[in-house]
């Protein structure tokens, strides 16, 4: 159980560092979206249910595809 | 705490991105990052060993754990969602006139 | 039991139910969609005029209250609804200046209207919401609200420099409203109660690291929404970016809502003492008063009439702030008259830049020349509403200046005395600036003065209306400037209520 | 050099802020569910005051509801936003989508989604969910509609007029039931106890079920518009 949290909290820190540090948005959205997955497990462990399911279908789930939709529409400039 | 140290590193992780980086993507998700740490930070801090707070027909349960801040938090994150949709509408049609999301070559953003 | 005090409830629904009926008044006509808004701003205003008028006496003996629980009223958390005469008069006066907006924006916006009146109707809801709410995390729910509604009406003209600011206003906005939900966290942490009145029974109770932060918290996210000198930027941007009517609602309404707020927090919920205890007031107080020389200076080299009235609108807000900080009735006295001056002189101010700018694309000083002789007396009552701001002497102005002067020198605090003058005289300069450019050109041949004042018996004539809006709102601050005693009783209520805080505490909880 | 001078100044107050704030929050009090706080009572008398087995149910849609009729307001609001900053006249549309096996496994799943989205809903009482997570999983229908099949299926199936009638339909359920607090209960949003039956079962906790069906519409029309008037331009050139 112990266990299962830390490895669960490390990997909540490395996905929040590897959104924040990738360059491309793309890579940078999908390590956000495995962020709230983490995060939704985490929640679970909490015994926070209806939180956990909040976040699995809102920030895994339509946060994605919303900014999926948004970089699909964004024209870049010469240089990046 | 091993929460607080948590909470801590990814509100600074996710106030850096919001404040030092100049894609407003990558602000937005630090944004998001700051919220969520809040939310995790809330959730665990209101975890006192207790069952999850719902009633068992027929069963009296010992412990649970506090309604209220789930509660809040989960309006927290249906607020969230929708400024989060709010702001990329914004960086979308921003885009659109001036063909960048790099804070620094948006004139009047770059201070 | 049902029926009693519904009207904090109605005061909220209806401008929510007017916005939801905004919402599906696209086919409708213009005439009838105008009507509505008129009359729904008429009827909240009625409303609020009627508790004022009914409860006269009650007022008067500074033992008005008013309370609406939802729901359970035996649980010990139930959301509930105050009114005290702190709020009614804030409330009284946000509506009345809201009511004359609505009337201006039937005429002025000429597209996209239904949009526009249902995001300002939700705005008038929350505003109202969040004055009268007791309770810690509705008043988090309506902040946000009052964000997410005006962003989309900041980029209403959705050009580039609009969506810019509207886009940078929602990150500012959103970062303030996170740190309020940290401190609301800590206190149901540490408290156990999400009431105001119950928090600030024990607020004692907490260690004193604890206070700092919660405080340290509350101050910043109220200092990014107040537009307070180190994160001031976005608040020029923002509040000239949008069409007339909302800079309006922005800079002359909502930093007062804040201001509102800010006296909720701070002295009913966390007393005074802790901010003095924690040596955070005087530091508060000299942030504000830079705050307030620097909008001022930033006012003098802006080029643009809407971004100088933003700046002024920047000092301002800090002289406000930092005479409600000194904590003395005589400051309140000149704090809350000064926030009533400003609310009525700056929404004139940016109501009528707005109609004599309306045919000129760019709102650079350039495009003021000659705008003077086009429009005589409405240019006469823009450079009244100017003198008022500066504080001339017999306007509203004035008197406000004056009373926020007399409290920081009988607190022997010169440095702000310093600073109301010096932002008096720097903001003579700017204003003089704008006004002689208006008159800087040969004659036009317009209409004479006398014709302009004939043409307004038709009072109701479309044409008419904005104008009308602008001299009614000069008329105020004249009047109110030579018969400022009208706001004594009011203000020194609500001044009492201020310094008890254990009234409302005790209210809120024993009923 | 002055990008770097900058980047470290910066990352240091935000060392520093980080190790002020671990230092205030390590003063945090064990939390231990408070005695006279709001928890203990919820816990305590929360099923027999709303009848709802789920407690943060019983907090969102009864104790608080105000609090979510102001949340759904927000989205509301929200919605009309993002529909006036990005209004345009046309309403390109495309039927273009993914391959045949993803459309037809799909339209296998998608019942089943639907059903899933109305169980949370519709048993916010009973089990872990309620009207905000149900919505938005029946928004999440509208939004695999319109990337597998191509916006044009989902602009046909539920135009936007449609979910505007659902959103606006969901906030006068949620209104009705208030104002219906007034005329039976006596106070604004209270719940209607009489439409228990019993307790435990799907009809029970009075309004709280119907609450949630008008929030689970309310949200789940209102989170589709957003996606689908942020997504309209990216299929323009299909037409």
């Amino acid at each position: 159980m112990a266990l299962l949290e830390i490895i669960l909290v490390i990997f909540l820190v490395f996905s929040a560092l590897m959104a924040v540090r990738f360059d491309e948005e793309l890579i940078s959205i999908i390590f956000l979206s495995i962020f709230s997955l983490v995060l939704t497990a985490l929640y679970l462990l909490h015994k926070a249910a209806d939180v956990a399911l909040a976040e699995a279908v809102i920030g895994a789930g339509l946060n994605t595809a919303i900014f999926m939709s948004a970089i699909s529409q964004i024209r870049h400039g010469d240089s990046d | 705490m091993f929460n607080n140290l948590i909470f801590i590193i990814l509100f600074m992780l996710g106030f850096y991105a919001l404040v030092m980086k100049t894609n407003l993507i990558k602000n937005v998700i630090g944004l998001n990052i700051m919220e969520a740490a809040v939310f995790f930070w809330v959730i665990s801090f209101s975890d006192i060993g207790g069952e999850v707070s719902i009633h068992k027909l027929g069963e009296k349960a010992a412990k649970f754990n506090d309604p209220v801040p789930q509660a809040l938090t989960l309006t927290g994150i249906v607020i969230g969602a929708s400024t989060a949709a709010l702001l990329l509408t914004l960086i979308i049609e921003l885009n659109k006139f001036s063909g960048t999301i790099d804070r620094d070559k948006i004139e009047g953003l770059n201070d | 039991m049902s029926w009693m005090n519904i009207e904090l409830i109605l005061l909220i629904a209806l401008p929510a139910v007017i916005a939801v009926l905004m919402a599906f008044s696209s086919p409708f006509k213009q005439r009838t969609r105008n009507i509505l808004a008129v009359t729904g701003a008429g009827i909240e205003l009625y409303l609020v005029f009627s508790l004022f008028f009914f409860n006269f006496e009650s007022v008067k003996n500074s033992n008005f209250f008013l309370q609406y629980t939802i729901a359970y009223s035996d649980t010990p958390f139930v959301i509930n609804f105050a009114m005290d005469n702190l709020s009614l008069l804030f409330s009284l006066i946000v509506t009345g200046v809201i009511f004359l907006i609505v009337i201006f924006s039937t005429q002025y916006i000429r597209e996209q209207e239904s949009r526009y009146f249902t995001l300002f109707f939700l705005v008038l809801a929350s505003i109202q919401g969040s004055i009268l709410t007791a309770d810690l995390f509705t008043l988090y729910l309506f902040i946000e609200a009052i964000t997410i509604f005006t962003t989309p009406l900041i980029s209403f003209k959705k050009t580039e420099e609009t969506t810019r600011a509207s886009m940078q206003y929602l990150f500012y906005g959103i970062t303030g409203g996170v740190f309020f939900f940290i401190s609301i966290i800590l206190i149901y942490f540490n408290l156990g109660t999400l009431k105001m009145a119950a928090a600030a029974q024990s607020f004692a109770l907490i260690s004193t690291p604890m206070q700092l932060t919660i405080i340290i918290f509350f101050l910043l996210a109220l200092i990014i929404k107040l537009g307070i000198f180190p994160i001031h930027f976005w608040l020029p941007r923002a509040h000239s970016a949008c069409p007339a009517p909302i800079s309006a609602l922005l800079s002359g309404v909502l930093l007062k809502v804040y201001l509102y707020i800010f006296m909720r927090l701070f002295w009913t919920m966390i007393a005074f003492d802790f901010l003095v205890e924690l040596h955070l007031s005087a530091f508060v107080l000299d942030l504000a008063l830079v705050s307030s020389l620097i909008g001022h200076v930033f006012a003098l080299q802006a080029d643009e009439l809407k971004k100088m009235l933003a700046y002024s609108s920047i000092g301002h807000i800090g002289m406000i702030l930092a005479v409600l900080m000194l904590n003395t009735e005589a400051a309140f006295y000149g704090g809350l008259m000064h926030i009533f001056a400003h609310m009525l002189m700056k929404s004139g101010l940016f109501l009528s830049s707005g109609y004599l700018l309306r045919t000129t694309i760019s709102h650079h000083i350039d495009a003021l020349k000659g705008i003077g002789h086009k429009n005589r007396l409405l240019f006469i009552a823009f450079i009244i509403i100017c003198l008022g701001i500066i504080g001339m002497p017999p306007l509203f102005g004035f008197v406000s200046k004056w009373f926020v002067l007399l409290a920081f020198l009988e607190a022997h605090h010169y440095f702000g005395a310093f600073v109301v003058g010096a932002g008096s005289i720097i903001a003579l300069i700017y204003y003089l600036r704008y006004i002689s450019q208006a008159y800087e050109t040969a004659k036009i041949e317009s209409k004479t003065l006398r014709e302009e004042i004939l043409s307004l018996k038709y009072f109701l004539k479309s044409s008419n209306i904005m104008k009308n809006v602008i001299y009614t709102f000069t008329l105020l601050i004249i009047f109110f400037g030579l018969g400022y005693k009208f706001f004594e009783m009011p203000i020194n209520t609500a001044i009492f209520e201020l310094l008890n805080p254990q009234k409302y505490i005790e209210l809120v909880l024993g009923g | 050099m002055n990008k770097l001078m900058k980047k470290t100044l910066s990352s240091v107050v935000l060392l520093g802020a980080a190790a002020a704030l671990y230092q205030n929050f390590a003063l945090m009090p064990n939390y231990q569910g408070l005695n006279e706080g709001l928890s203990n009572y919820i816990i305590k008398s929360g099923l027999t005051d709303t009848g709802s087995l789920n407690l943060i149910t019983a907090v969102l849609y009864d104790y608080r509801a105000f609090d979510s009729l102001g949340e759904s307001t927000v989205i509301f609001g929200a919605v009309s936003g993002i529909v006036l900053i990005l209004s345009r006249k046309m309403l390109p549309v495309s039927s273009k989508g993914l391959s045949f096996i993803v459309k037809r496994t799909l339209g296998i799943m998608i019942p089943f989604i639907a059903l899933f989205g109305l169980y949370i809903m519709t048993h916010g009482h009973l089990t872990p969910g309620g009207g905000f997570q149900g919505g938005v999983i029946l928004a999440a229908i509208s939004i695999i509609f319109s990337i597998v099949y191509g916006s044009a299926f989902d602009y046909r199936r539920y135009s936007p007029q449609t979910k505007t009638v659902l959103e606006t339909g969901g906030a006068m359920i949620f209104l009705g039931l208030g104002l219906a607090g007034i005329l039976l209960e006596g106070a604004f949003l209270k719940n209607l106890g009489f439409l228990t039956v019993e307790t435990g079962t799907l009809i029970s906790a009075g309004s709280i079920p119907y609450i949630n069906i008008g929030v689970g519409f309310k949200v789940g029309a209102g989170l589709a518009i957003i996606f689908y008037s942020m997504i309209q331009k990216t299929f323009e050139e299909d037409f």
